[in-house]
């Protein structure tokens, strides 16, 4: 059983992502302009959640919750974090563009689409009024 | 936590250190002023020197399994001891028939020979196990033909720890005149052995298991050397022509006498193993949402195989990494695939995907274990933590 | 003269002591402290770190040959490698043809597995060396069919010590679109091993000819792993799934360090002991009627083989007991069986049977080599005397 | 080629006569009374040689040469020797009875023949004037 079983090696962004998870958790209380999306099925290794509030055209906070590999993780993390002050962007964040910012190999790129369309729905997503 | 961190060898299962007495017998056998000759050179005092190690060893193995020395031949490891029973009781047989039943929860060693064996025009019915993961002659007697020639069941499977019910098998099979190929790699040295309660025609063992050195095994071959098999290596006709090669004293003699410490210690060393297992699975079934896979009660000591509720397997597996623990699934191909043998048993994707195999044995200390339950409990509630409620968003498995 | 006293080794063409540097390495894989883990096992720390050092030696290995990493596939010894590189080229191409070339004088490991695959239906043309037992493209060449796939000659003849003339033969095999097997055991670290200058598409070596440890080897496949053969072992897909099983890190370790220190020492060592051979062959001729086997100038400097005129081979054997030699005669066998080698160089029956074979190697010494010396010649002119004359009774052939 | 190389286990008695040779050599001269008588070939590995010097009825001297195993070199001592005294037998040696003394394999019977035969021819062979 162990012959496939290896880790891949993690960049060092993963790895502190991976320890410390910032903008894991939630939008506490009820929040004017909050919204959430989530994508992924924990049956298939790797379900990601949003939640953001938006103001003004951007992204005031966001905060994620994932099940998957710490390359999910962590690159939940990092489009949680770098969403915060940006302008709502259909077009953001870009799989390839975070595979090579986190140096996610190739095949995991299925899980950061997870990642993107997770994002991409929350973005999309009714306002709470 | 940092790679550097001294590990926890929780992984006896994938492979076991070379006893300190063990690691001693073989130097015996290597240096310049060592016993190093080759124990085929009979025309020499070193060369029969060396012959007469071998032989020794092959009466420590024979003795443990309760076989006669001339049924012992030596191998590379039970993969190849695996491939020669197999192939060669096949191939032998050939004219007798070429059906070979065995189990969807075997060894790679058994599996991947089997599908060879397909492919060269054998046919093979691959039975499910029973509860719990068992294997018994429930499953195996619809799956006989009448042009069954061999049966091969594992005694202890290698992920979840089980003991199959061999000697029903065995029993079987002799009344319907198939061959009973017994993969013991996991067994040896860790419950008792015995060829004739099995009713094991073939028995492989592996040193590697046992505190011996990785790179020699042995096949047991009931009748041997009057009944034969098909060799697979040729040259030069060593081990009665059955398999051919310059024979490794100090792998044969460590192998011999890693047998012999397990015969000696075994039964002490199995209580030992089973409290100390009993207290790592206390430790972490406290944990909630914890599964132990496979039966609770027909289990060798030193193997768990446990699956989490919650936790994704590759991040369990790196939260761990102060851990050496095997995973039940396969993170570097491109889709995460599940170990072959939880699928067998039922589990569904996400206990199967995170499960681990920890695995005790001889150098592993109470200490050793209660760190492991603090990290592993740690671990998992931290990544429970990160993980989306049932109730965040929609639902869980909505898209 | 009794057996207790201290043997001079002259048979390190059977095997060879491990080197203390390799055994020390080889230790350190193995107890409890030491790097002992799985290298299959990527999933932890340990596990990895015997990887590493299983690759460090794939590298040492591949550097002495010439060759690259990934071309190396670990086996239990040369005899697995040649079965490995003849069985597994010709079913792998067996579309291709069925037809394979080879030498008469071979090691078993190449000509029993020969004969298996003509038990398969292959056919073998066996071709006789030329003078001084000498394989080279002349007597390959007219053995080609258009059915060829593979030629298989062994680089050093283990018995005599020749030097075949391989380079031209690899070159003839690239222009004919055939494979090249080599047999490198007893020439890796012996003399310069290079498969690009040799031509060779696979080339097997062993560990323990060359101050390693008995029981594993390696198989050069030249393009691997692209390039493919059908594997024998079966189970889990070790080594690019051309050779199944735990990889024993201690063997493959010492292998490594083997080879690393026999391409640093090679050269130095080669002169030492061309000079002891000479010495050696020196006093043994000067007894008269002793004959060296093979060609006095293509050979390696460990391995005299030689015939006594007028002595028995066994009574040799045994009034040379305090050295540890090989015979060229098989005396256990009811009836006495001169050495195939000796009779495919056209040797006689009576000097083909009171052959021996003196090998020198690292911890030889002029010592030893002068003592040995006396040592033959005593008995030599011993057993001399006690044999009748040609003159003695009617004449030396009558019954 | 080690293989198959092995030496047997020799008896103490063969040893004995395989070091020492007792009875080695050739009768020295002209002798009244002399016979010799060989058997076997150089080239099959096995050759012997006996003389005697046979009087009234008896042998009353007996040597041998043998080319071959310790086990020959033994046994055409041993027939040397224990002949010394003896009625001239034409039964005797008896390769059973020699095997069984020297504890001799089975395998190496044929080689015990040459040695008889040796000795038989020895004994019919015409005498020296
Ligand atoms: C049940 C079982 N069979 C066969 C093998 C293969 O043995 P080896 O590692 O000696 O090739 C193993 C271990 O790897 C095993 O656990
Ligand atoms: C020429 C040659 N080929 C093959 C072998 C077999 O190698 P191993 O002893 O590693 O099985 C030997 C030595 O035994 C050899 O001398």
């Amino acid at each position: 059983m162990s012959l496939h079983a290896g880790l891949p090696e993690y960049s060092s962004e993963v790895r502190r992502r991976f320890e410390r998870a910032p903008r894991l958790g939630h939008l506490a209380g009820k929040l004017p302009g909050r919204v959430s999306g989530a994508a992924g099925d924990v049956r298939q290794g790797v379900r990601v959640v949003f939640e953001a509030r938006l103001a003004e055209g951007r992204v005031a906070q966001c905060r994620f919750r994932a099940y998957g590999c710490p390359h999910v993780i962590a690159a939940a993390s990092w489009v949680a974090e770098h969403a915060e002050g940006r302008r709502v962007d259909p077009a953001w964040p870009d799989v390839h563009q975070l595979a090579r910012l986190l140096q996610v190999p190739p095949h995991k790129l299925g899980s950061l689409l997870v990642v993107q369309d997770a994002f991409r729905a929350c973005m999309a997503a009714p306002r709470e009024a | 936590m940092n790679d550097k961190h001294e590990t926890i060898y929780l992984d006896y299962a994938a492979t076991t250190p070379v006893d300190e007495r063990v690691v001693r017998c073989m130097v015996d056998c290597l240096g310049p002023d060592a016993c190093f000759a080759n124990p085929a050179s009979s025309s020499h005092a070193p060369g029969r020197e060396a012959r007469n190690r071998v032989e020794r060893a092959r009466r420590e193995v024979a003795a443990l399994l309760g076989a006669k020395p001339p049924e012992i031949i030596w191998t590379s490891g039970a993969t190849e001891s695996d491939n020669l029973a197999i192939k060669g009781a096949a191939r032998f047989h050939a004219d007798r028939g070429r059906h070979i039943v065995t189990s969807r929860t075997e060894h790679k060693a058994v599996l991947d020979t089997c599908r060879q064996l397909e492919k060269e025009g054998w046919q093979i019915t691959y039975v499910t196990p029973g509860e719990g993961g068992i294997v018994s002659a429930a499953e195996i007697e619809p799956a006989l033909r009448p042009d069954t020639v061999l049966v091969s069941v594992m005694f202890v499977n290698n992920e979840i720890g089980t003991v199959n019910d061999l000697a029903p098998i065995g029993e079987l099979c002799r009344e319907r005149g198939v061959l009973f190929h017994v993969d013991a790699a996991q067994a040896a040295g860790k419950l008792p052995v015995n060829v004739d309660a099995l009713g094991a025609d073939l028995l492989s063992v592996s040193a590697h298991k046992a505190y011996g050195p990785k790179g020699v095994g042995a096949l047991y071959l009931r009748g041997s050397p009057k009944s034969r098999l098909e060799p697979m290596i040729h040259g030069g006709g060593h081990e009665w022509g059955m398999r051919s090669g310059t024979l490794a004293t100090h792998q044969i003699v460590g192998m011999g006498e890693a047998f012999r410490l397990a015969a000696a210690e075994q039964p002490a060393e199995a209580e030992r193993l089973a409290s100390l297992r009993d207290r790592l699975w206390a430790g972490l079934s406290g944990l909630g949402g914890v599964h132990l896979n496979g039966d609770p009660a027909r289990r060798v000591p030193g193997i768990l195989n446990v699956s989490f509720e919650g936790v994704e397997g590759e991040s369990l597996l790196f939260a761990l990494r102060e851990l050496a623990v095997s995973s039940g699934s396969a993170c570097t191909s491109a889709s995460r695939e599940a170990s072959y043998v939880l699928r067998a048993l039922g589990r569904d994707d996400q206990l199967a995907q995170s499960s681990l195999r920890l695995s005790i044995g001889r150098y592993s200390t109470r200490e050793e274990v209660d760190r492991a339950v603090g990290l592993v409990r740690a671990q998992v509630e931290r990544l429970r933590e990160i993980s989306p409620r049932d109730d965040d968003e929609s639902t869980k498995g909505a898209a």
